[in-house]
């Protein structure tokens, strides 16, 4: 398949179209605006629904409604839009079901700017809504990588009736790449992919059982029942912790001076300030988290060589991945962090100035 | 030689942030200079919605506060509550008050909070870049319905002072024009009134303002108000809904 | 070998399209690019820039923080975006809209009035292809092939006037980018 | 004599007050302001009648009238 060039934002719809979505529910909001428009252009040639919600409360609702009904569905938005949607995904994670979420990163607190930010990592991996709840989540660092992980993202949802959130930012969305795409699933293959639901879904009763009852909830009034469902909640998020963690190693050696580790965006720039200090035979290597949770916290501590005088953490946030690379490092070596905020973004020389600094 | 017409000390020094044409800054002035005239300068506070008045506080001259997307008239009830002294008025598009703000306004009108309500109606999403609005025509055009508004799948467009009417708490409802010189002039007459009625603490007032958005239509600014006269006027017809005022006055 | 570039100008000018016709055509030619813009809320009006790598490599940061090209349409962008070109880097300046000019000597200055010559040969649109035209003349960075063959590919058949008005304006750009060499 | 002026820091050049002045004596401006655009300009003050409709139209409310 030739390559395209094309915008984050619009690569991640198409290759969310091509991964058997047929169902899109959002609200505009900048930057992510494209993927919505791309949606609206998209579903009706597929046969899919497009819906412009009222509100990101209303989308994320009739995601949790689609998704109870075991079909392939996604919404998106911006930080804002995503604080909206909180309650909604707690209460698609509580109930159990595949859905996935695409957040396109800009400044906050509040209102905030319109320019790509990481301040919305604390959200994504801790929490975010009301219960103990967890999101696979996803940091892409390419408009390559943002396609993929389209999915990838269905994949996971789908395997472990979990939502998938996909953290970008406002640069994986604007910015564009060559991009090229997996083909487009069949009807016959999304339906198949549909019958994994059929057990527990909102679905026909096709075959008259009168047992046939399935409840999408997650009200549970009983403490020990409540309990229960909770704990065997928290033994799936053990299994994914076991078997889902993904990161990349760059420019990793025992020569390693100093170990970076930066996600999504930054990850980007960090590269590039490790390529120039290459060229003045300064050694740094990087551990990029690809997903943020599970949070690849033995890939990291893996990477520090014998040499290793600090680990560098870069975020354009205040420092939110940062407790987890300490909690990975575990005191093996001292812990540094720089970051920008408001949705300033640092240039490579920036970071090269930081990491000249450690030598 | 004396100054006939100029800027209103009620509005800042701040350039409007709208495109070439937007006239935002029409129904701005309008407010503005009703403020001033009604001598509230001091009195007044504003609530600025999400979209592209989203900076609306930082062009009027007297105290403003931002809220959060649609919550304008919950933000202004607030504001209201807590200083009765007050006198408050949201500024809202049609994506923020109708969209994702229809609760709150439906029930701050339902509660007949003592507030004007100043509803900008061009029909898009213009700060978003063009995407359809819940007042978008039938069959119009825009990013996200890029087929033309299809009625059977999303439904008509909502109107809003109509919707309002319904309710038997607001204190006053009107749809203004402000697609021609004459329009303004008449629109300009309905803004007084409102904040007059305002400042006696009568009760819900509303005005919606039916408005264009040349960059988002694609239309150059003085061809988008034909095309609105044309086009909206017909489906937002604009009139006096709901006037207790003046119901008062003759009994 | 990676070549940065920042095409800088008022909005309307067309400078986030410089840089995704070259972007596109050095993905048609096989190499890595990306194509970040500025982007803000209002809508017209206002300036607008973009940063556009093409590379060998894989491409590490999209953001540009020394351009080894600048493609600068007014003053405001020249002044912003002058300082950070790399030493012996190539500023192209419209000095149609850049009345102050550009103090550097330790880079090649393309300096030509382009809006001027834009309208001669026809409209201020293609602008954006005389400038296009320039950074090929000058460095090579893309070829003229890919561009005709990816401007004829979409115009031919819509708009065919157009599409020799670009394709003069391109070559009228190699040309002023070819003398300055 | 009555007078219009236009503020060019405030003037995005839309062109409504140009279509608004039933003396057709508003034009747009050979200068670009600080923002790029053509300001409007009166050409003929001396026919100016005051009427308003310039700065009734203006969105930008960069319009002053004197008389």
């Amino acid at each position: 398949m030739e390559k395209i060039l094309m915008k984050g934002n619009e690569a991640v719809a198409e290759a969310a179209m091509r991964a058997g979505c047929r169902l899109y529910f959002a609200y505009p909001i900048t930057p992510q605006s494209e993927l919505i428009e791309y949606m609206a252009k998209v579903m009706p040639k597929v046969g899919g629904t497009f819906l412009q919600a009222e509100s990101e409360v209303a989308a994320i609702n009739m995601v949790y409604g689609a998704a109870g009904s075991g079909k392939r569905v996604m919404t998106s938005s911006s930080s804002p839009g995503i604080s909206l949607k909180q309650e909604g995904i707690s209460y698609i994670a509580g109930a159990e079901l595949p859905a996935v979420i695409v957040n396109v990163q800009r400044g906050g607190p509040g209102l905030g700017d319109i320019q790509p930010s990481q301040a919305d990592y604390f959200q994504a991996t801790k929490g975010g809504g009301h219960g103990d709840y967890r999101l696979i989540v996803l940091a892409p660092s390419s408009v390559q990588e943002f396609a993929d992980m389209a999915s990838e993202a269905f994949d996971l949802a789908d395997k472990y009736r979990n939502p998938v959130l996909i953290l970008a930012d406002g640069m994986l969305g604007q910015m564009m790449e060559p991009v090229e795409f997996k083909p487009i699933m069949t009807q016959e293959e999304i339906d198949e992919l549909g019958k994994q639901h059929t057990s527990w879904c909102i679905c026909p009763n096709a075959d008259g059982d009168a047992k046939h009852h399935h409840e999408i909830n997650s009200l549970e009034l009983d403490p020990s029942v409540l309990e229960k469902h909770v704990l065997q909640m928290y033994e799936k998020y053990a299994v994914i912790e076991k078997n889902e963690q993904r990161s990349e190693i760059f420019n990793v050696s025992d020569d390693n001076e100093v170990l970076c580790v930066a996600f999504g965006t930054a990850s980007r720039i960090v590269k590039s300030a490790i390529n120039e200090l290459k060229k003045e035979g300064k050694s740094v290597g990087l551990v990029r988290p690809i997903r943020v949770w599970p949070y690849p916290y033995a890939a990291v501590a893996a990477a520090i060589g014998p040499k290793v005088k600090q680990v560098y953490v870069f975020e354009l946030n205040t420092g939110q991945m940062l407790d987890d690379v300490k909690i990975a490092v575990c005191g093996k070596a001292p812990v540094n962090f720089w970051g920008k905020v408001g949705g300033i973004v640092f240039t490579p020389a920036e970071i090269q100035a930081k990491l000249e600094a450690c030598f | 030689m004396e100054v006939i017409a100029k800027r209103p000390e009620t509005l800042t020094k701040t350039p409007f942030t709208y495109c070439p044409g937007c006239l935002h800054g029409v129904a701005h002035r309008l407010i503005a200079e009703a403020i001033e005239e009604a001598g509230l300068i001091n009195q007044m506070a504003g609530v600025a919605p999400v979209g592209c008045s989203v900076f609306a506080y930082k062009f009027f001259n007297f105290d403003m506060a931002q809220a959060a997307h649609g919550r304008a008239p919950a933000v202004a009830t607030g504001m209201k509550r807590a200083r009765p002294d007050m006198h408050v008025f949201t500024y809202q598009g049609d994506g923020d008050l109708a969209a994702i703000g229809t609760a709150e306004i439906v029930h701050a009108a339902n509660r007949g909070e003592k507030m004007s309500v100043f509803f900008v109606n061009n029909a898009i999403y213009g700060m978003t870049g063009g995407q359809m609005a819940p007042t978008t025509l039938p069959n119009m055009k825009t990013t996200t319905s890029p087929y033309g508004r299809n009625v059977d799948d999303i439904g008509y467009p909502i109107r809003v002072c109509e919707l309002l009417d319904t309710l038997v708490a607001p204190y006053y409802i009107e749809r203004v024009s402000l697609l021609s010189p004459a329009d303004i002039i008449k629109a300009k007459k309905s803004v007084s009134k409102v904040i007059q009625y305002n400042k006696e603490n009568r009760g819900f007032t509303f005005i919606e303002f039916v408005s264009t958005c040349p960059t988002n239509w694609g239309i150059d600014p003085v061809k988008s108000r034909d095309w609105a006269k044309e086009n909206m006027l017909p489906f937002f017809k604009p009139g006096l809904f709901r006037d207790k005022g003046a119901e008062e006055v003759k009994s | 070998m990676t070549t940065e570039m920042i095409c800088a100008g008022f909005g309307g000018q067309g400078v986030l399209t410089i840089g995704k016709f070259i972007a596109k055509a050095g993905m048609q030619e096989g190499r890595n690019v990306s194509w970040l813009p500025s982007y803000g809320p209002e809508m017209r009006g206002g300036t607008a820039n973009v940063s556009t790598v093409v590379s060998d490599d894989p491409i590490a940061s999209p953001i540009v923080s020394y351009p080894d090209v600048l493609v600068a349409l007014n003053q405001p962008s020249l002044d912003k975006f002058a300082p950070s070109v790399r030493k012996g880097g190539v500023i192209i300046l419209n000095t149609s809209m850049c009345p102050h000019g550009c103090q550097r000597d330790d880079v090649e200055i393309v300096a030509a009035p382009l809006s001027d010559i834009a309208v001669e040969i026809g409209n201020t649109m293609v602008l954006n292809m005389l400038a296009i035209g320039i950074v090929i003349g000058k460095t090579n960075l893309i070829k003229y092939e890919t561009m005709e063959e990816d401007l004829t590919s979409f115009l031919k058949a819509k708009n065919p006037d157009l599409l020799e008005m670009n394709l003069k304006a391109i070559k009228r750009g190699m040309e002023i980018g070819k003398e300055h060499g | 004599m009555p007078r219009m002026t236009v503020d060019p820091y405030y003037c995005k050049g839309c062109g409504l007050c140009i279509a608004a002045c039933p003396k057709k004596i508003i034009r747009f401006s050979e200068d670009i302001n600080a923002k790029g655009y053509h300001y409007a300009e009166c050409f003929k003050q001396e026919d100016c009648i005051a009427c308003k409709m310039c700065f009734m139209t203006c969105p930008d409310v960069a319009i002053k009238i004197e008389k």
